[in-house]
């Protein structure tokens, strides 16, 4: 345990810090049609709060906690989110991929054209598929630096 | 004279890059046909006031869901190349 | 013309990675070029949708009077990002389990296939 | 329901094989068995809904599919004349391409299911889906950019697959020379669509063959992108001399994938012929482009062959012998651009520029059957034997009978013997040839008998002689490969006996659609 | 039933009955020859009365196939060998050098035109 990881001072600072950033991630996923970032950039903010998490406590020690195979389902998850999205585009309207959800409840409103503060419930299909390019991105990156930061530990006794 | 060939080769064809780029539209004052309909319809197309958002996921939705895919592509392609076991394949 | 600078610089910076490429030996190095010839390729994307004057194109707290620039370059810049993060950790893998199989990293050196 | 799927059929059927890729992981962790049927039947619908697809452009001409738009025929937001959505638009060309690229995953899966052992098998079917998704979108597809998407896809998938047994090393130092080179080539071809993005602000091929093909709008700039685009998919074919990284990978790829490759290079082919015939056509010098292609395909075939010869590496052997293969394709194309070019857009092409138009397309899938084939075989045969090295193999014909029969047949087509496939396309490649350059057209000839000689070395070596004491236990291949090889050489004969059926209703639309630059762009602008 | 090619036609149907036709010819001709034919003896190479090697030991190894072919051109394999080096920079260069061909073949006449 003392062998992998950084100090206790750094390993405390990055368990306080992980959640704001991951909280962080969420709100520039969540205002990526309002405000500048989006699915990836807040997927990558989120997967760099895992990657701080695995400088920080060492990779075997995640590995424990979270094995790269759940990672993996959780981007796939992201994946079929996103494609069932585009697909209930062509159930629901017209074409694949169309943004069926303008000018519905959820996510419908239109905001007045022009220079405005924004609204949140507003975008369409646009959130959703922030969202899910957001899981995808933050599980799928945190799973590359993941399964890299296990393999170079592994290097001395695979020569 | 495997480097003399290279430098040559490297000369010339970034002559003609540079030759391209130069003959190319003014800077900052790009031909905007197709853009101008995507700044003035993003609203009440798609009822996002970010213009980027709307084009990364609407407009061109499609190149988005490549681009995940090629992210998730990675992401197997890394998993199987430091995968456990495999010692007594082929 | 003296405007076109920036897209000079960007095949300077397409150069640069090029050069990593053809004359650099360690297989870091040229992963390095390569990204660098990414960047250099995102960066004449971004250039290209820049109109002088004009802000991002989003509606959100707008400065009035402002026109907005190209958004479809910008669209386009964050694809290629991702495709490009997406081959940098396929080709940095490939590194460490060809580290560690050839113990080398001189492309000079990988060569088992050839002929 | 049946006109959903019809309509629906351009998009479906990158979805399907898209999806089940997804969905892989997920079931993986639940059952193999439930994955491994998984896959198949998702492939299985890819390779109908790409029959249903080649019945309506066959039927209907050319469709076109505006994602996200109102209605999947608005190309134009109303109102506007310049497209902005990304647009499909599938010709006969397309489904051609699609067939052939559904038809090898298929059997490619098949083969893969006894193949493909032991852990990583679930990552192993994901992405070999995703190389299904890579060449059809980029078969698919109306859009440059989305073009490019989808040929860093195939690429991704392809190197990862081609590092599969890692283990060997070997893999890992192809798998690296094949994606930095694709990733470059690649990064070129972005590069060239900034320039005509910059130039004509459009990203949609219709249109930008539009306003390319006008004079006024035609600038040094579209000049240079059009090279750049050029000898990126030059080289994503493989055509020699940018060969090299060709056979490293082919070589090194596990069985199914080999055959799966080949139809990812026929992709790129695919793309540059879209970019020669359909985007720029007329506005190049087409005589000077059609030279070029005439010129790398001689040289491709020269080198091919004669490489081939020396090799003692199995599937490397036949790698070089698909670089041959690519070249009788780009002479035979090259010929038909320069005949082209003779009458310009409008004028009829001669009669044997369009023959060597269907030669070389016909070959195409022509190609992919026949070194598909062989790779199949020489795969069975490493499964078998765990050995690749032809001067250490030698009387496994005592074992593996139906294996060395599918090789004969293989053999047979691929050095052009009638009545075989092989044989089909090649005569009308030489003929056609003949009228624009004998001495080539006999060098094309040539070489064709090289690569029998080439293909009776393999044959002599790893399936005649005495039985050899250190492959006295293995038996014949299991029975699915034997089925999947068998597919293909049923396929292979078919074509083989009905050269002229096949021309007629598959390979003339696919010229046609080539040819016929004003229906692309018409069906983008509307009319035109 | 025939596909039409530039200088003719092309007929799978025609050539196979043609080769039913050579076959059976030959098969006649091969039936009036000798009928009777000693096993054993006859069928042992003579190599100057020396013991015949195990057949292990007889069958060619590829690399020993086209020997003499090989031999003759080694001018050109030992060149061909020589620009096939499998070094990754030289793969570039080879794409780049390409790249550059096309560049001055299709586009210098147009700029000094």
């Amino acid at each position: 345990m003392k062998s992998e990881g950084l100090s206790p001072i750094v390993q405390t600072i990055a368990g306080i810090l992980f959640p704001m950033i991951l909280i962080f991630s969420f709100y520039v996923i969540m205002h990526g049609h309002l405000t500048p970032g989006g699915g990836f950039q807040g997927g990558a903010i989120g997967a760099s709060a895992v990657v701080m998490l695995i400088v920080a406590f060492g990779a075997k020690n995640i590995e424990k906690k979270i094995r790269e195979e759940k990672l993996s389902a959780f981007e796939s998850i992201g994946g079929v989110v996103f494609i069932a999205v585009a697909l209930l585009g062509l159930v629901m309207a017209s074409t694949f991929m169309s943004n069926f959800l303008v000018g519905d409840i959820i996510f419908g409103k239109i905001p007045p054209f022009g220079s405005n503060l924004g609204i949140l419930n507003s975008g369409g299909i646009l959130p959703i598929l922030n969202l899910a390019v957001g899981m995808k991105v933050i599980g799928g990156l945190s799973a590359v630096v993941l399964v890299m930061a296990l393999a170079s530990k592994e290097e001395k006794n695979d020569i | 004279m495997r480097k003399r060939i290279g430098a040559v080769v490297f000369l010339v064809f970034f002559a003609f890059l540079l030759l391209s780029v130069y003959d190319l539209h003014e800077f900052g004052a790009p031909p905007s046909e197709m853009d101008d309909y995507i700044i003035k319809n993003t609203q009440n197309e798609t009822g996002a006031n970010n213009a980027v958002t709307a084009v990364v996921f609407d407009y061109r939705g499609y190149d988005t869901l490549g681009e995940a895919t090629i992210l998730f592509t990675a992401v197997a392609g890394v998993m199987v190349l430091f995968r456990k076991g495999g010692e007594n394949e082929e | 013309m003296i405007y076109n600078v920036p897209f000079l610089a960007v095949v300077v910076l397409i150069a640069i990675g090029a050069y990593a490429l053809l004359f650099k030996r360690n297989l870091i190095k040229i992963a390095i070029g390569l990204t660098i010839l990414e960047s250099g390729v995102n960066l004449f994307l971004i250039t290209l949708g820049y109109r002088e004057g004009d802000v991002a194109p989003i509606y959100t707290n707008l400065p009035s009077g402002r026109g907005m620039v190209l958004p479809v370059p910008q669209a386009l810049t964050l694809t290629s990002i991702v495709i490009g993060v997406a081959v940098l950790a396929l080709i940095l893998s490939l590194i460490i389990r060809i580290y560690r199989k050839y113990g080398t990293l001189d492309s000079h050196e990988m060569r088992r296939l050839k002929e | 329901m049946n006109d959903w799927i019809v309509t629906n059929a351009p998009i479906l059927i990158i979805a399907t094989p898209l999806f089940a890729a997804f969905l892989t992981p997920l079931v993986d962790r639940v059952s193999k068995r439930g994955r491994d049927a998984m896959v198949f039947v998702a492939t299985l619908i890819t390779l109908v809904i790409a029959f249903i697809l080649a019945k309506n452009v066959f039927d209907n001409g050319l469709v076109v599919y505006t994602l996200g738009g109102k209605s999947v025929g608005l190309t134009l937001p109303s109102g506007y004349h310049v497209p902005v959505r990304i647009i499909l638009e599938v010709d006969g060309m397309s489904v051609f391409m699609a067939m052939i690229s559904t038809l090898t995953s298929f059997v490619g899966l098949l083969y893969s299911f006894s193949y493909i052992k032991g852990e990583g098998s679930g990552k192993y079917y994901t992405l070999f889906l995703m190389m299904l998704v890579g060449m059809l979108g980029m078969e698919m597809t109306g859009d440059l950019f989305n073009l490019f998407v989808f040929l860093e896809i195939l690429s991704v998938s392809s190197a990862a697959l081609i590092a599969f047994y890692a283990r060997k090393g070997k893999p890992l130092e192809a798998s690296i020379k094949y994606i930095i080179i694709s990733s470059l080539a690649a990064l070129f071809v972005l590069f060239a669509i900034g320039l005509l993005y910059g130039e004509y602000n459009l990203l949609n091929m219709g249109a930008l063959a539009g306003e390319i093909s006008s004079e006024a709008t035609f600038t040094f700039t579209t000049q240079i992108a059009f090279i750049l685009l050029f000898a990126s998919f030059v080289l994503k074919a493989g055509a020699a001399p940018m060969h090299m990284w060709l056979p490293d990978a082919y070589g090194e790829a596990p069985g199914a994938i080999s055959m799966v490759l080949v139809a990812a290079t026929q992709a790129s082919l695919y793309a540059l012929l879209r970019v020669c015939f359909t985007v720029y056509s007329m506005a190049i010098d087409a005589s000077t482009i059609g030279i070029i292609l005439i010129s790398l395909g001689l040289v491709s075939i020269f080198i091919g062959a004669t490489m081939a010869l020396i090799q003692i590496n199995m599937k490397r052997l036949i790698g070089y012998a698909a670089v041959a293969e690519i070249g009788y394709i780009l002479l035979a194309i090259g010929v038909g651009f320069f005949e082209l070019a003779k009458v310009g857009g409008g004028g009829v092409i001669s009669e044997y520029g369009l023959k060597a138009l269907q030669g070389g397309v016909f070959h195409i899938f022509n190609d992919v059957l026949d070194i598909g084939l062989l790779f199949l075989v020489a795969g069975a045969v490493i499964y078998v034997t765990k050995e690749s090295n032809l001067n250490k193999l030698g009387g496994l014909a005592h074992s593996m009978k139906y294996s060395s029969i599918f090789f004969i047949i293989g053999m047979a087509a691929v050095s052009g013997l009638p009545p075989l496939n092989g044989f089909a396309s090649k005569i009308l490649i030489y003929e056609s040839v003949y009228k624009v350059s004998p001495i080539t057209s006999i060098i094309a000839i040539l070489a064709s008998i090289f690569m029998l000689a080439i293909f009776v070395k393999i044959f002599h070596s790893v399936f005649m002689g005495p039985k050899l004491s250190e492959f006295a236990t293995c038996k014949e291949a299991p029975k699915l490969m034997l089925g999947s090889m068998a597919v293909i050489a049923v396929i292979m004969i078919f074509f083989g006996l009905f050269p002229d059926f096949v021309v007629n209703n598959i390979v003339n639309p696919a010229v046609n659609a080539l040819m016929n630059q004003a229906g692309y762009i018409g069906s983008v602008l509307g009319g035109v | 039933m025939a596909l039409e090619t530039t200088g003719g036609y092309w007929s799978p149907v025609i050539w196979l009955a043609a080769f039913i036709v050579a076959f059976l010819i030959s098969y006649i001709i091969w039936g009036m020859g000798e009928k009777k034919h000693a096993k054993g003896e006859q069928e042992k190479p003579f190599l100057s009365g020396m013991e015949e090697p195990p057949k292990e030991e007889v069958h060619i190894r590829a690399e020993n196939m086209y020997w003499g072919f090989t031999d003759t051109l080694r001018g050109y394999y030992d060149f061909m060998k020589k620009i096939h080096t499998g070094i990754i920079n030289d793969y570039v260069l080879w794409f780049l050098g390409m790249a550059t061909i096309f560049f001055i073949v299709v586009i210098l006449p147009e700029v000094f035109k």
